[in-house]
């Protein structure tokens, strides 16, 4: 590992290399706070840009990964197709760090089936929903995320159910499934940072408030809900091998989840329901509760590293498809002739 | 009695899931193998199993192996469909039919040479096994057909075991029921009078007889196809499993890793999605569907046109509107495929008439995509696409994969302002990089939303038109890249005929017979849209132009007289959509009838 | 100095979400009320706030209302646009600014009259509260247009109390505010010479001012819509939303039920699906999109066709391709609309052309859908949709709902073999029965694949082949059901000009002014797909026709070519595509450029 | 109540009157048993068919409502949409009952999206699942259901986990969630015949062997499979009110569904696991155990009449729209002329 130098990172880049073009969002936006978290999360974890794919759909939270890593290839593809989108990039550069940021509207809504079958083939990447209950983009509608009973600024109500994300990819298999606040900037770092070393599909659902459209009394998404609502299941640090952990817990009130390339996350439980996060029933049944309860529960609810991945299934080389030429992706003449025998 | 050589239709009526398949494969292949040209023509219907299927074949000397339409031996061994079978037959024609069958009147009073056979009977001698029973009764008409036309022995059942690949058990069934077929056939037929030979000759050297999926798939195969995503759906769905197939052997690595991803997908948008992503990262990508896949793609096509997406469409037609007949041919999808996706798109389209270019096409389509950094649509059809065609043997590719403008972290090294959507070579064709590339300027935001040449966000009148206008100056562009038609110059001809796909198989049987019957005519066969140079010396050269097409509102000819306004007024349409693999007939009636001219 | 009267651009520049909307309402209001012609549109960005955002107001006494290149009178409330904004006013144009704005070198070298504004000073007054300062401030520049141009107190009060629909507060801060503007101008701008005058006329006698996403709503509640189902997407979600607020209180029973079901669905695929159901189930059903919301809905789109399932696709078209432009205005989606989902399928497409003809077309479009059992598709664009058109007030519609030939158990009683898809009037149009129907001929099954007369399920060519072509002839009686065209004819004119949708807006002025240079034109407005009579007539007897269209590709141009193949060598396109909506000047200038004549 | 004629139902019909077309499916094929059982539970409940609408996308299961009921109204859609067309039907018709019937492929691969959305609205209707774990109608590729391993006739395995159709109808708030097995008569029959009396969604997922492409060795959805791995958790008897059970259940070993009409789905306990089906995370947690097992659990999971309906969210009144004419749908002139006072 080469010196680090003041104002760099370990690769030797600095924050600034990690902005990007400005934000077009309201001021106050909850996607912003992602934005920079991201950032931070890039830059800590030493990632290069060069070596990163962002993705998105379409919608506000669509718009932000131009708004970071101005270096790094983006792809801001059409509503509610991120999953698909990405699912085509990375398998043809699996070396780089596939992340995504969708909103609930191009998860939930017009991406669910997308989203619900990038979890069951478990494509590694880092799947963020930008989650504010509502259309931003299109003014505020109400969004298949948004709890029931729910109001509009003109005060209509949602008769709906909401989709839990997080319940939802829990029992698709998913690997890692997580929930923080936009503006949680130590939750999400850790959690972002996990999931770059997560080998599978990592969702992280963040609730955003969009200042705009669902920031009011009645929303149950508003700054001022999340203030309220939000339960800390644990406390998360994330570090890059065991030794390196600089707080000591007591034994018994933490869990370590290690990734295959020896990184963890440490979580210290908070609450007194902060269960075995290798167990999904008990997550399952955790959200659920928690969900009926009307508060917003966050933390790492289910992590699993065994499962395999896309890119293991399809048992892809280790020189990218995207590099490859006439001399992987030719047959022979002879191959050639010999598969024309048939056809006589 | 005068003998009738190497020109006959056999047509052999079943229901699908009964096994006739591979017996009807053995005929034809057999044939082709005495090297007299065939065709193969499989009518299924939309179901699994059960319903009624008919399978042709045509041998023809002198390479007429379109559908034609009256029928010399017909083996009817589905006595639901007999009714309405009959009438296919030629006057004095060949009727073989289960001797428990009870023929309908129209059998007793048409012209007709009938032969009942003890199918029951023969097939009790092959074996006891019921199961068997039903599959083995095919191989009774392979050995009768086989007596009767003087397929010799040899030749049938080393067909027989080329077709069982190395199954022993299955070979010797087959060939001891196709012997029991042949013997009762030499012992009571004979004295019949039946008038049709197949003598060996030599018109299929250097010959294969394929059907096009398979051909597309070993295009790209060979093309360097590197990603597949698909959602099945007939009748593209085998030209992603040979594909597979073929795949899965020959891009195997010793360590058992592949060089190619292939993923179903939960449907068509994701498909086409996963496919704009894998052109982006840098694969040769591709899917393949059909109708309503195609509909389902339209939103994503628009992406990879104004994006400058790379990737590959393979639409396989079949008839429409919406779910349609799934399982019948068509050409209903050229206009859809031409401007898929709403705001101002248009798209490249490939039009395989032949075996051959479904392999070539399979290889220029993912050149083309990449050179010209967009989605190019191959519209082959279920004739083509699973019908058996015969090709010249497939030529292996000596060029290299034709990858376009993509620029290295070297080579932007070098590049003073480089700006993704720039025009710097005054062929509308930009300068692309691949994620990944170590450079600094190698980064740009890919959007399907308005966009600077820089690749910058914008809602500025200006630069948006700047990009779109590009756009168009590329579409020309491709004008001088894509493959050229196929012409055919006749001296004596002032009119012209325009075609495109598989409507080419009929095609020389058709000319032939108009310029035998006083109707010469020029032709010109399209391969791609846009139109080529030559498609505008054709069309201004012809007094009258016919345009042949397989749907029902004259797609090909409502684009030509949008682009040749100036031959608007001359262009006439043939029309044929009742989803049947297009005949020879269905060309040169219409255009005889019109000009007064008589058969 | 000469006063100029009742014929000014004004234009003001800001950042969207900042509360101008409302002011610019006030003052676009308060001409209108004055009986001045007026036309307002808003140029905003595809973000909530923050980003650059134009409003442009015309005031012009002969009516002509559409968008002019040249402003008269600027108010630069947004610096960051301000370089851009210079070129757009016209020589001797007027500038105001807030005065701490350093105004940029070319506004200094510009011919501009400069008025520098002590906004904040003004706002100062009128509240201490930030937040609402930030609103306010805009109402200062309504007070000192409304004294500049003399607007008289009375109206401006009445129309901006009249905007803040009885909330006292707002309303009397908002006047406060206004009269701290208009005192500031009376004591300081007097002098100034500034030439421009509303004077109130009679001209708007009988007129509203209205947008035509809100008119098409009305159209749609007055012609009987019953179910909606959308997914939002800009700039159509206006439509859907007006209609959802009126029907919230219009439709609603005493005991609070709905005679209406609105459903917001999951994506466009969902909303034109669940349009399907309901108009199957006997509901005057629609749904509105823009553009990769119709690419979506191209596979059902086929399904409505061949299953002839009556129903309506609002699309309020934006700019293409893919994601676009989505709050620029543009006529991209007209071949997409007319061809949409593969197969032969075409449908009926509506061409409204002003705020009239959107309240019209809402319920032409529910008509047409059931009396021809189809897809009707509207194609408006972001400027009809969402800008302020003038309109004579919409007269209530006193014909019954056309709800086409629906046999009830009576009806079926008396029918001999009733058959759902028989020709029996000769028109192509077969008659249908609705779910739930009480009787044993009333059932049949709705399918999407080969069916035949009776709704079978067939494979066979013939009963296939049957029901296409009579949807054919079904098409052929469309054209003598849709909306005709409008034509002017010019006794001095042997050309014409044809146009459709909203470039009818500058169509009036443009026509004057080239007819004026010389260049008299006739004049046909396309209301629908498929061409009627009047159209094939029109295009007969010119000599040449300009075709005029908001895209890049000349769609129009290729139907009229494809239509008329006699007349395709003398059609000729005039192009306009930058997202901005059409002016006179974008007609007229390139025709008097082509013809020689001058300006 | 008419007297009841021998040979005929309740309401006068006789069973012949229940049947539609020939099948063309393959013979054994599990989804023609369920069009059996179905034309059964029509003929017991006494439902004419002209008050049927009977739905479906498309698929060797979607062509099956073209088999029976051959007087009702028949609406076989799109590939994957058969849930947003039934919603816009059962819309404007809400007095009719809608029966829908689709497949794996075409509920859990490219309609579920609109499956998904159909649950959180509750739409009032039977939606069926012939389930087979393969896409029959285009040979045999797997499906979002096939169970991870399940192998193909080539030996080719499923490396992807399966979509559970019931326990995601669960999470989703689906209010009447059951599994069954096509050639069960008695248990299928049961589950329609309570589901035709709920109020919102009825899902019931019938394993449903494809004989052609997954009734193999190696397929985990062959006959021979299903046989081994069905599991009852209760005895199901429908019945039209409380006194009519014909069966005397011990205390504590029954459970009763009561629907709103007064009709009752007694369910007899089987299974030690049987859970009170009022119990959403009880079910889930047992539908994932049991999935984990590798077992075929079948009987009614999740019961619950008090969530709203789509009907009644929307308030929709007692007369359909689908009969309304100008008299309920054109607002009178002067509602025009008062709206337009807006726009002057
Ligand atoms: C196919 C399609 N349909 C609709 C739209 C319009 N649209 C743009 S963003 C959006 C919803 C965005 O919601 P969400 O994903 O929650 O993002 P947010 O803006 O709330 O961050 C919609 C409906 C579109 N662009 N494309
Ligand atoms: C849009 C579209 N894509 C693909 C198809 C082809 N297709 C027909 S049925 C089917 C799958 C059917 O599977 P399933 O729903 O499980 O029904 P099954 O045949 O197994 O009963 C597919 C992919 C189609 N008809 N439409
Ligand atoms: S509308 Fe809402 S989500 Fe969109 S940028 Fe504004 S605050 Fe953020
Ligand atoms: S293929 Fe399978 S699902 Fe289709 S009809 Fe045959 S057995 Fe049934
Ligand atoms: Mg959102
Ligand atoms: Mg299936």
């Amino acid at each position: 590992m080469s010196e680090v130098v003041a104002g760099q990172n370990k690769i030797g880049l600095t924050k600034s290399e990690y902005a990007g073009s400005k934000s077009t969002l309201c001021t106050g936006c909850g996607h912003d706070s992602i934005s920079a978290n991201l950032m931070t999360a890039f830059y800590q974890q030493n990632i290069h840009p060069h070596n990163v794919m962002k993705l998105s759909g379409i919608g506000c939270s669509s718009k932000t990964p131009a708004y970071w890593l101005n270096q790094s290839f983006g792809f801001n593809s059409l509503h509610g197709r991120m999953a698909p989108v990405a699912t085509g990039a990375k398998l043809v550069r699996p070396h780089m760090l596939a992340l995504g940021v969708s909103g609930d509207g191009d998860t939930a809504s017009i991406g669910i089936g997308g989203f619900m079958h990038l979890l069951r083939r478990n494509l590694p990447m880092v799947y963020i929903v930008a989650n504010n209950g509502v259309y931003g983009l299109t003014k505020g509608q109400f969004s298949a995320t948004s709890d029931q009973e729910m109001q509009q600024k003109s005060g209509k109500k949602n008769p709906f159910h909401a989709i839990d994300i997080c319940s939802l990819a829990v029992d698709a298999g998913c690997g890692f499934v997580a929930r923080t606040f936009s503006g949680d900037a130590k939750q999400l770092i850790a959690l972002v940072s996990a999931a770059f070393h997560h080998k599978g599909t990592a969702v992280i659902d963040v609730i955003s408030p969009c200042i705009t459209f669902a920031n009011h009394d009645g929303s149950t998404m508003s700054y001022t809900a999340v203030k309220n609502k939000n339960h800390h299941l644990q406390e998360l640090e994330f570090i890059l091998e065991s030794a390196e952990s600089k707080v000591d817990y007591e034994e018994g009130t933490t869990q370590r989840v290690k990734f295959n390339d020896g990184t963890e996350l440490v979580l210290k439980k908070l609450d007194s329901r902060s269960h075995d996060v290798s167990n999904a029933d008990d997550a399952i049944v955790l959200l659920r509760n928690s969900r009926a309860k009307g508060e917003i529960l966050t933390g790492l609810f289910y992590a699993n590293e065994d499962e395999k991945t896309l890119v293991e299934v399809l048992n892809l080389p280790a020189k990218s498809i995207g590099d490859m030429n006439e001399a992987d992706l030719r047959p022979s003449a002879q191959t050639l002739s010999n598969i024309l025998e048939n056809f006589r | 009695m005068s003998l009738i050589q190497n020109d006959f239709v056999i047509e052999i009526a079943t229901v699908n899931g009964s096994g006739s398949q591979s017996a009807n494969n053995i005929i034809l292949r057999s044939l082709f193998r005495m090297g007299i040209p065939v065709g193969g023509k499989n009518l299924f219907p939309s179901n699994i199993a059960g319903l009624p299927t008919w399978f042709t074949i045509r041998a023809n000397q002198q390479g007429y192996t379109a559908r034609r339409e009256n029928v010399d031996i017909f083996v009817a061994l589905n006595p639901q469909t007999l009714e309405e079978d009959i009438p296919k037959i030629k006057k004095g024609g060949w009727l073989l039919y289960p001797e428990e069958t009870k023929l309908p009147a129209s059998a007793e009073t048409s012209d007709l040479n009938k032969l009942p056979i003890p199918f029951k009977q023969l097939v009790d001698q092959a074996t006891d096994s019921i199961k068997l029973k039903k599959l083995l009764v095919n191989m009774i008409y392979v050995g009768i057909l086989g007596e009767l036309l003087q397929i010799s022995s040899e030749v049938l059942e080393k067909t027989v075991s080329d077709q069982f690949d190395g199954k022993a058990t299955a070979i010797a069934s087959n060939i001891k029921t196709l012997n029991i077929g042949r013997t009762y056939a030499k012992e009571n037929l004979q004295s019949k009078g039946f008038p049709y030979r197949a003598v060996t000759i030599d018109k299929n050297v250097g010959k294969i007889l394929i059907d096009g999926n398979t051909a597309g798939a070993l295009g790209l195969l060979f093309g360097g196809c590197g990603f597949v995503s698909w959602y099945p759906i007939t009748p593209s769905t085998s030209l992603v499993e040979a594909f597979a197939s073929y795949a899965e052997v020959h891009r195997k690595n010793t360590d058992g890793t592949n060089n190619v991803a292939i993923v179903q997908s939960e449907d068509e948008l994701a498909a086409i999605s996963m496919v704009a992503g894998a052109g982006w990262a840098g694969a040769r990508a591709m899917t393949a569907t059909s109708g309503p896949g195609l509909s389902l793609m339209g939103e994503a096509a628009g992406l990879f046109y104004y994006g400058e997406l790379p990737g590959v469409l393979w639409d396989v037609q079949r008839v429409g509107p919406s779910t349609g007949m799934p399982t019948r041919t068509a050409q209903g999808d050229l206009l859809s495929a031409y401007s898929l996706s709403h705001g101002d798109t248009k798209h490249v389209v490939l039009l395989p008439g032949s075996a051959e270019e479904c392999f070539e096409f399979g290889q220029t389509s993912l050149d083309l995509a990449e050179t010209l950094q967009t989605l190019v649509i191959v519209l082959s059809d279920l004739d083509l696409g699973m019908n058996f065609w015969m090709a010249d043997e497939f030529k292996y590719p000596t060029k290299p994969f034709q990858r376009g403008k993509v620029l290295s972290a070297d080579e932007l090294n070098k590049a003073k302002d480089y700006a993704r959507y720039k025009d710097v070579d005054g062929d509308g064709i930009p300068y692309r990089t691949l994620p990944g590339t170590q450079h600094p300027k190698a980064s740009y935001f890919l959007r399907g939303s308005g966009h600077s040449e820089k690749a910058l966000y914008t809602e500025n009148s200006e630069a948006y038109q700047k990009v779109i206008d590009r756009l168009s100056k590329k579409y020309e562009t491709a004008k001088t890249l894509v493959p050229k038609p196929e012409v055919i110059e006749n001296a004596k001809a002032n009119m012209g005929l325009i075609a495109f796909g598989s409507t080419s198989l009929p095609m020389k049987e058709a000319l032939d017979t108009m310029e035998s019957k006083g109707l010469p005519l020029n032709y010109l066969r399209i391969k791609a849209l846009p139109f080529t140079k030559e498609v505008d010396e054709f069309v201004e050269k012809q007094s009258t132009i016919f345009v042949v097409e397989q749907n029902r509102d004259g797609q090909m000819a409502m684009l030509l007289k949008t682009h040749y306004p100036q031959a608007a007024a001359k262009i006439r349409s043939v029309l044929h959509y009742d989803g049947l693999p297009m005949t020879a007939q269905n060309i040169y009636s219409p255009l005889l009838n019109e000009k007064g001219l008589s058969l």
